[in-house]
């Protein structure tokens, strides 16, 4: 029973913790708290069983559950996990966790909060699980409204404005999918939303077709399509110039949930292009391949830039904010999974699908610190500390190891996967690879000027009495903190798990 | 083997976690600790080093899996040769001595267990650069190296100097390293996935790597590129800006990291991958190496900071071995990393047990220490003589060697003149800003009493490393005739282990040979000028360093500005990338996010309003209202119908039904 | 002439009526009610009388079940409701509470 | 077989009979038994209860006339007959007649279903149960109107406690007949008396039954406003409830009734509880018409007769109730417990596949079937 | 003339004639007790058409129950001293004449239509297991709501007459 139906165990037991909670009385914060902890805390062991079973050696989806839902339109509910999302699973129920652990502090509206949270944790395992495009698509919509209410209730000065942005951002990125889901069941013989089924050959056909009264031929319908598609994912990854709704989210939203959309939304987007794409229009990411480099090449360089100028941009022009800096080097880091998916060699892959990881880990880290930090300060400025480091010791060995890991420092997971990635491009594109190899230096900029700005230097008399870190945040970090020196010594337990998969994905593209 | 390798190599990270975790708990905070721990990889070293005098040949290896994808795989493994075990002894040795000084020089720091994990832990980063026998892993312990580094520069991070140098210091050896890096990926891609030293020997020795770029063969754009992380980690021109401000750090740390270790780390490197580099890139590290030695020293002429002094000193020194690499004296580029390594140690931790007296740095205000600090005094004079290349001594075996390499490739090649030159005049200039540091400390007459009164000769446990370290500056130690040096034959019967412990020492030729006596006699004559120029300059006539200086006003500011170079970076590298930086956010937030993204809003607002207003005109207020009014007025007049009254409505009701049912039954 | 299920339909068609105008004419709520009830029973003599003649089965009972189960519910409450409007108006006119028209 | 259809078939031979309409025979049934039973009973009851609370209050009670004073109730009955029927002035003369009518009607109307004896019963209603719950419930009405039309408050507030009372405690008695008919499988008075053959009696067959029969027993009193439920008669408080303004021959009525009643609930219980006219071991089934018809008479009576002089017992020992005590006995202590009953035997039912104790104990011995 | 027909006739005038009774009568209270009477015609007709239970339920839950409510409702509503249940006359021609026409319609419509009415004796068998049965069976969510309905009605009831 447990086996059969896990993954739908870990995707609704968050599900039933949200009723639960939204039934709590209000008044007792601390059952609503220990409740969502619980509900969070059992998808964490279910999906540490699940890792514990998990075939490491079988390239399919694993622990499928596939029952007809809507018949009539060959609707399944069918989930499963495979090499490509089983760390992603991992991540979110771990990052749920914590970020529960993180969320104690918050007191006004705290059961809804709690209440969307558990959703948001729900529609996003269930993204990671479905292989029926439909399916697909809903969880991609149920996450993002828990998120919509998430930064726009719970935010900063600009909630607002940054909650809709997203919202309307995303939904314009999902609509396009939409449309491609639909030519999917249309044109795949039989009609199916089947992501297993449509990535066989012979399924899917496309006829030429006038559009508007342009005429296209089914070449060029399928190129449309996939750019439609990889518009819908490249918001949320997000790629440039999809990216500007990302810095305003990750800023006003709480630190939570800048953790979950740094950690785990942005990897959607990878995580669909490498899903859905990737199998089912190989040809046409194949000719794609040279823009994504590119795309992801801008993303590295362009991010860092951005981030660096967070420093020396006054705070009059929507600089000067270290959560703004670190959503920046989340678009630059996420440009390393690009450029790994762009080139279709082993290495590269690899370092792509682990770099959606290692990122998972180290930008939350990131923001639970600059989290932690807000709370004692309630300011954000990288100008206004200074010379931290003697006061808060703990605090600042666990922003040195964050940032440290984000630059990419040997020893650390994100210099695996980083290495893996170059690995990989270089081969493909050495130049590009060339320039990439910039951005290196660029993070290591940024980080170590912010890392001087905030630590090192002459005291800021201001904070002389600076509380260091508390247990809880200590019980939110070293997890996470484990995770990345574990993986970054030795980081085959991560790759062993997806190695499987992907080398099958990459099959497909052998031919090309 | 393998236990002692690993209790050898794992023993400094062990005691660093212990002391981070720890070391405030620990008694005397856990200094002894991070000390004997020390001792222990020290006590391993020497015992492969006896054993290779006893075998003469020394190879261990070892792998094992680490990273392995399909068609992929990286292994992690140790390779123990001659020049690893003469490596580990170097580091082993210095960080030895530089742990038991720190442990009086760092009395009383608020820091002071974190001091020492941050130097256990630099020595395991070192030690396992040394023993890897992979470039992927090679270049992880190079930059865990480059952390421990910038972690001790900013060691007293309340100093802005401090943390700005250990941030320059980092980013700037970043940038050799991506060389290194890209150096590596090509490697890496053009052997087809290997990353092992042998491998790639091998794969070279084939003659398999092939290939050109712009007209220039892949290997030697792989050397340079190899290369370039040489420069950054060894502090080549033009990447040489951050080791003078690296100083900041405590000065023990500059005798272990920026004088004996790190810094020699690319000079081990280039001696390690010798094989992959082509006479085209030996003879760009040689020009690099050349270029930096004479120029370095020229700065160290003018400087009143003893420690930069010494630090340019090291930039030179380390110039001069990158030269002798690169003309293919790499027996002698290697020794004088060794020889280098203990005297320049010394001569840190001299200037360090000064300053821990005088708590001052600047020269200026120095002078008549001698009598104060004795031992000081006499381990430093001995170093400096090293240094300057004066017989008896180590610098002179290995600095002959080196300018006799030198002046042997220029006479072959006679348009590479230049080399010797830079070669010749640094090593006057070398004996002569020694000297003259010398002077100014000790020699001079005190300038400033109120420092020189409180000075006193330091303790035992920094007054012991300094005279170990000052007696391994003897000659002796390193002796082998190294080409009928007839007058050095005399010490020692280990005849020509050194040439032993080289992988496949170069044949001297016969040119070399020839050399070697002018080289020698030409060094001997510089070094001696420079220290009777010293002499007259700051012991004779005092007045004329100013003089000069006055005279020559534009050289004078251009040394003591270090020919503008950190301006000059500021001025084309630094504030254009933060323009660049600056102009992109403020563009990504107005023009990509409010004007490309924004932008829709216009057209979706205006169309929304158009769409708005047909719907409030048209439909709403016509038809929609229209009807509500139609619906209004007439309810109006049927209201009327509702008076409340129950009863009228069930009237009517069956009323109304009567009159169906007679409709449908009757009609 | 037989009695046969038209007889029964014209007793059920008279109490029907007589409800009615029990419902219409009457001033007292109570009378209301009664007349109420009259037309449930008018309803379930139909359908026992139908179930009986016509359909030959149950099911008529059991819908005259349900009509006692509706008209017993209806009483409570409607009387309830009597009561407290007597209680608060010390009237159960009909007439006298017709605030819901608009 | 109901008793006039007994009758004809018995008596065929006779001419008399032979073309006597069935209606006719059973009108002539329910005569005889009101008054060669129910009168005589009403009036022999009262002696006896009057003899009984003598004894119980250390007394010797009625004794002047007959011997024992056993023709008292005879005495009693002539002077109500002749009493002056009084209607008070400001009295609704046409309810005030018309209450101890109904009251008569449906007191009466119960026996129609009260199986004596195997062929001793009026009508073998399909329904029986469900019958006598209804009818007795019309009681109620009469009260009501009595109350009312005398124009008194003390009747009316007796009226109206009364009905209140007997609405509340049908619930829990009427359940308690379920339970029942659950055990029995029928609603026809005549077929649970058979399912209680011999010595499988209702009672017996779980102890949720004997709950029920308590429950029952209990509910019934007070139905019939019998201390110590009397409330509705409260001398002391209400002078006499609904009947205080009556006197004479209606009066006679509601005393008559009242022991009827007292008879009826006592059958009930007989029938429904108490194996009905079986005796435990004697089986009767196969006797002749002759010999079988006293005995179940006797039987039957018996444990009737037991019931009411219980009740009489009660009466004279115990207090009365409050009013709000009285509903709350019925509404937090009967009701909960008669539907747990109510659940518990049917819980049974299904367990044991329908068979109680007394079965499951003879099957265990090997007796019985 | 069958048994059948008088008994027929019997229950039919003991049912229209309380209901005329009531329908007309200024007195409440008699209005309600004609009614009492008109239920228990109705129960007799329910009788005849071999409707046993329902017959019982009839007399059970209308006349021991709804019309006893009724009566206290009448009691507790009126002014108990002294006041009289006399209403203040009103028109009932109206709703007569309606209630004529209806009637007529009513039966034109009994009688002109043509029934395919059929007596068939053998129905004339106990009802109660049979009802029981699709109560349980075919009626089971009917009969669960009805109860649903009854709990409500209930708890309505209570709140609304408890006083405050």
């Amino acid at each position: 029973m447990l086996y059969e139906h896990l993954l739908s165990f870990m995707i609704f037991t968050p599900v039933v913790g949200m009723l639960i909670v939204a039934l709590l009385p209000s008044s007792q914060k601390n059952w609503v708290r220990w409740s969502s902890l619980l509900f969070t805390f059992l998808p964490l062991c279910l999906s540490g069983i699940l890792f514990l079973n998990f075939d490491q050696a079988l390239a399919d989806m694993q622990f499928v559950e596939k029952t007809s839902w809507i018949p009539t339109f060959n609707i399944h509910y069918a989930v499963g996990v495979d090499g490509l999302s089983i760390t992603l699973i991992l991540l979110t129920t771990l990052l749920s966790f914590l970020c529960v652990i993180a969320s104690w502090g918050i007191e006004a509206g705290l059961k809804g909060y709690f209440s969307m949270f558990l959703l948001l944790e729900a529609g996003m395992l269930g993204i990671f699980c479905a292989f029926d495009f439909f399916l697909f698509y809903i969880f991609w919509e149920l996450m993002l409204l828990p998120m919509y209410f998430l930064i726009g209730i719970w935010g900063g000065p600009r909630k607002e404005y940054a909650a809709i942005k997203f919202f309307l951002y995303t939904l314009f990125g999902s609509v396009l999918m939409l449309v491609v889901m639909l030519a999917f069941y249309f044109y795949s013989d039989p009609h199916t939303f089947d992501l297993i089924e449509l990535s066989k050959a012979g399924i899917l056909k496309f006829n030429a077709l006038d559009i508007f009264g342009i005429s296209l031929s089914a070449e060029q319908f399928a190129k449309l399509l996939f750019i439609f598609l990889f518009i819908g994912f490249a918001i949320k990854v997000p790629i440039f110039p999809f990216h500007t709704w990302l810095p305003l989210a990750h800023v006003e939203a709480p630190t939570p949930i800048s953790v979950i959309l740094a950690g785990i939304l942005l990897k959607m987007g990878a995580y669909g292009l490498l899903r859905i794409s990737y199998p089912i229009l190989p040809h046409e990411t194949y000719w794609f391949s040279d823009a994504l480099a590119v795309l992801g090449l801008v993303n590295i360089i362009y991010g860092a830039l951005c981030a660096m100028a967070q420093i020396t941009l006054p705070e009059a022009k929507g600089g000067n904010d270290l959560k703004k800096l670190i959503a920046y080097s989340s678009i630059s880091h996420m440009g390393y999974v690009l450029l790994g998916m762009s080139v279709f060699t082993v290495e590269g892959i690899h370092g792509a699908v682990f770099q959606m990881f290692n990122h998972g880990t180290t930008t939350a880290m990131l923001f639970l610190l600059v989290g932690v930090i807000y709370d004692r300060v309630h300011h954000r400025k990288i100008d206004g500390f200074g010379g931290l480091g003697n006061v808060v010791p703990i605090y600042t060995a666990f922003v040195s190891l964050a940032f440290f890991a984000s630059l990419g420092l040997p020893g650390l997971s994100s210099f695996i996967s980083e290495i893996l990635v170059f690995l990989g491009s270089f081969k493909v594109y050495p130049s590009l690879t060339i320039v990439a190899t910039l951005g290196i230096i660029l993070n290591a900029a940024f980080f170590l000027w912010a890392l001087q700005k905030i630590f090192l230097g002459p005291l800021n008399p201001t904070y002389k009495s600076l509380k260091d870190i508390s247990a809880r945040e200590l019980l939110t970090l070293a997890p996470l903190a484990i995770l990345v020196i574990v993986l970054g010594v030795y980081p085959m337990p991560a790759l062993d798990l997806m190695k499987s998969s992907l080398d099958h994905l990459l099959t497909l593209f052998q031919a090309l | 083997m393998l236990e002692k390798v690993l209790w050898l190599w794992l023993t400094p990270l062990a005691t660093a976690i212990i002391l981070l975790f720890l070391g405030k708990r620990l008694p005397r905070r856990g200094d002894w600790l991070a000390v004997m721990g020390l001792g222990l990889s020290l006590t391993l070293s020497l015992s492969f080093l006896l054993e290779l005098f006893q075998t003469h040949t020394f190879e261990w290896r070892e792998q094992m899996a680490w990273l392995s994808l399909s068609g992929l795989s990286i292994s992690f493994g140790w390779l123990i040769d001659p020049i690893t075990i003469l490596m580990l002894c170097v580091v082993t040795t210095v960080s030895f001595l530089v742990h038991l000084y720190s442990t009086e020089y760092l009395k009383g720091d608020p820091n002071y267990a974190r001091y020492f994990a941050y130097l256990s832990f630099f020595t395991f980063s070192m030690l396992g650069l040394v023993l890897v026998d992979n470039l992927l892993w090679l270049y992880i312990f190079w930059e865990l190296v480059g952390l421990a580094s910038y972690l001790l520069i900013g060691f007293w991070f309340e100093k802005k100097s401090a943390s700005d140098a250990a941030k320059k210091a980092f980013l700037t050896t970043r940038i050799g390293d991506m060389g290194f890096f890209i150096g590596i990926m090509l490697i890496f891609y053009k052997t087809g996935g290997l990353l092992t030293y042998d491998d790639i020997f091998k794969f070279v020795a084939q003659g398999q790597f092939t290939g050109e770029f712009l007209g220039i063969p892949i290997l030697t754009l792989a050397g340079i590129l190899l290369f370039l992380g040489a420069m950054g980690k060894s502090a080549q021109f033009p990447l040489h800006v951050w080791l003078p401000d690296a100083m900041e750090g405590p000065t023990p740390v500059s005798a272990l990291i920026h004088a004996a270790t790190m810094v020699a780390a690319g000079v081990y490197m280039v001696t390690r991958l010798y094989v992959l580099f082509t006479p085209e890139a030996q003879l760009f590290i040689a020009y690099i190496g050349a270029f930096t030695a004479f120029f370095a020293a020229t700065m160290a002429l003018t400087h009143t900071d003893i420690k930069k002094v010494l630090a340019y000193s090291t930039i030179s020194q380390l110039g001069y071995m990158m030269m002798g690499l690169g003309v293919g004296a790499y027996v002698a580029g290697f020794l004088h990393l060794v020889t280098h390594a203990a005297f320049k140690a010394c001569l840190f931790l001299c200037s360090g047990s000064v300053i821990h007296a005088t708590h001052t740095q600047d020269m200026r205000e120095m002078g008549g220490l001698k009598s104060k600090m004795p031992i000081t005094f006499w381990t430093m004079l001995i170093a400096t003589l090293s240094i300057s290349g004066i017989p008896f001594f180590s610098g002179f075996v290995s600095k002959d060697l080196l300018l006799a390499g030198c002046l042997s490739f220029v006479m072959e090649h006679p348009e590479h003149l230049l080399l010797a030159l830079f070669a010749f005049i640094t090593a006057g200039m070398t004996a002569f800003y020694m000297f003259r540091l010398l002077c100014m400390t000790f020699l001079m007459p005190a300038k400033n009493l109120k420092v020189i009164d409180h000075a006193h000769e330091s303790p035992w446990a920094m007054t012991l490393p300094l005279c170990l370290l000052s007696g391994l500056s003897f000659a002796i130690f390193f002796t082998g005739s190294l080409d009928g040096a007839g007058l050095l034959q005399v010490f020692g019967s280990w005849h020509d282990w050194f040439n032993e412990v080289i992988l496949n020492p170069a044949p001297l030729d016969e040119a070399h040979g020839n050399a070697h006596g002018p080289a020698m006699a030409l060094s001997l004559i510089l070094a001696t000028g420079g220290i009777l120029l010293s002499y007259l300059f700051y012991l004779k006539k005092p007045e004329l360093p100013q003089r000069l200086a006055q005279n020559t006003q534009a050289i004078y500011q251009t040394l003591i500005h270090l020919y503008w170079i950190d301006e000059l970076y500021q001025k084309i590298i630094i504030q254009p990338l933060l323009k660049l930086n600056t102009f992109l956010a403020d563009r990504d937030n107005r023009w990509i996010d409010q004007k490309l993204v924004d932008g829709w809003k216009p057209l979706t607002t205006q169309t929304s309003k158009g769409s708005g207003h047909f719907d409030n005109i048209v439909i709403d207020e016509t038809l929609v209202d229209g009807s509500a009014v139609v619906v209004s007025t007439s309810a109006i007049q049927l209201r009327k119908i509702q008076t409340g009254k129950v009863q009228q409505y069930v009237l009517m009701a069956i009323g109304a039904f009567c009159i169906l049912l007679i409709a449908v039954y009757f009609l | 002439m037989a009695v046969g299920l038209s007889h029964f339909l014209m007793v059920s068609g008279l109490l029907f009526v007589l409800g009615i105008i029990s419902m219409i004419s009457r001033r007292n709520m109570i009378g209301v009610l009664l007349g109420i009830e009259l037309i449930m029973n008018a309803a379930g003599l139909n359908f026992i009388a139908f179930s009986r003649y016509i359909a030959q089965d149950l099911s008529g009972h059991i819908f005259t079940l349900f009509i006692l189960i509706i008209a017993a519910s209806e009483a409570v409450v409607a009387l309830a409701i009597v009561l407290r409007i007597y209680q608060n108006r010390a009237t159960i006119s009909v007439e006298a509470v017709g605030e819901m028209k608009c | 077989m109901p008793l006039p259809e007994l009758l004809k078939e018995l008596f065929s031979t006779w001419p008399l009979f032979q073309h006597m309409p069935l209606w006719f025979l059973s009108l002539g049934c329910i005569l005889g038994l009101l008054f060669l039973f129910v009168f005589p009973f009403a009036g022999v009851a009262v002696y006896v209860e009057r003899k009984i609370a003598g004894d119980i209050q250390a007394r010797i009670g009625p004794n002047v006339v007959g011997p024992y004073g056993t023709l008292q109730w005879i005495a009693d009955a002539i002077k109500l007959l002749f009493k002056e029927d009084i209607i008070p002035k400001e009295a609704d003369k046409k309810l005030f007649i018309l209450a101890p009518a109904v009251i008569f009607m449906s007191g009466s109307a119960a026996f129609a279903v009260i199986p004596f004896a195997e062929h001793l019963v009026l009508t073998n209603l399909n329904i029986g149960v469900f019958y006598l719950i209804a009818i007795t419930s019309i009681v109620t009405m009469g009260i009501i109107v009595a109350g009312w039309a005398s124009n008194n408050k003390w009747s009316l507030l007796g009226g109206l406690r009364s009905a209140a009372q007997i609405i509340s405690f049908e619930i829990p008695v009427a359940l308690c007949l379920m339970t029942a008919c659950l055990v029995a499988g029928s609603l026809n008075l005549s077929e649970i008396i058979d399912a209680q053959a011999t010595f499988r009696w209702g009672i017996l067959h779980n102890p949720f039954m004997l709950i029920a029969a308590f429950i029952y027993y209990i509910g019934a009193l007070a139905e019939v406003n019998r201390t110590p439920f009397d409330i509705p008669e409260a001398e002391s408080e209400l002078v006499s409830g609904y009947n205080t303004e009556y006197s004479g021959m209606r009066f006679a009525i509601f005393f008559l009734v009242e022991y009827a009643e007292c008879f009826v609930i006592s059958a009930i219980a007989t029938t429904l509880f108490l194996g009905g006219w079986h005796f435990p071991f004697l089986d009767l089934s196969t006797a002749s018409l002759a010999l079988k018809m006293p005995l179940q008479i006797i039987f039957f009576m018996t444990k009737c007769i037991i019931l009411i002089l219980i009740m009489m017992w009660i009466r004279w020992t115990l207090p009365r109730y409050r009013v709000d005590q009285l509903m709350k006995l019925c509404w937090e202590v009967l009701v909960p417990f008669s539907f747990a009953c109510f659940l518990g035997t049917a819980a049974w039912m299904v367990i044991f596949g329908g068979k109680g104790i007394p079965e499951l104990i003879a099957g265990l011995l090997g007796f019985g079937s | 003339m069958k048994a059948y027909d008088v008994i027929f006739y019997l229950f039919a005038l003991l049912t229209v004639l309380p209901a005329i009774f009531s329908a007309f009568h200024p007195n409440i209270l008699y209005a309600a007790l004609s009614l009492f009477i008109s239920f228990f015609g109705v129960a007799g007709l329910y009788a005849l058409l071999a409707a046993d239970f329902v017959a019982a339920a009839q007399v059970l839950i209308y006349v021991g129950g709804i019309l006893i409510l009724l009566l206290f409702a009448v009691m507790l509503s009126k002014n108990i001293y002294g006041a009289t249940f006399q209403e203040e006359k009103k028109k009932k021609i109206w709703p007569s004449l309606l209630g004529m026409l209806f009637l007529g319609v009513i039966t034109k419509i009994a009688w002109t239509t043509h029934w395919s009415e059929a007596l068939v004796d053998n129905l004339v068998q106990p009802t109660t297991a049979r009802i029981g049965h699709q109560l349980l069976t075919d009626y089971l969510l009917p009969f669960e709501l009805s109860s649903l309905l009854l709990l409500s009605a209930f708890i309505g009831a209570i709140t609304l007459a408890r006083s405050k």
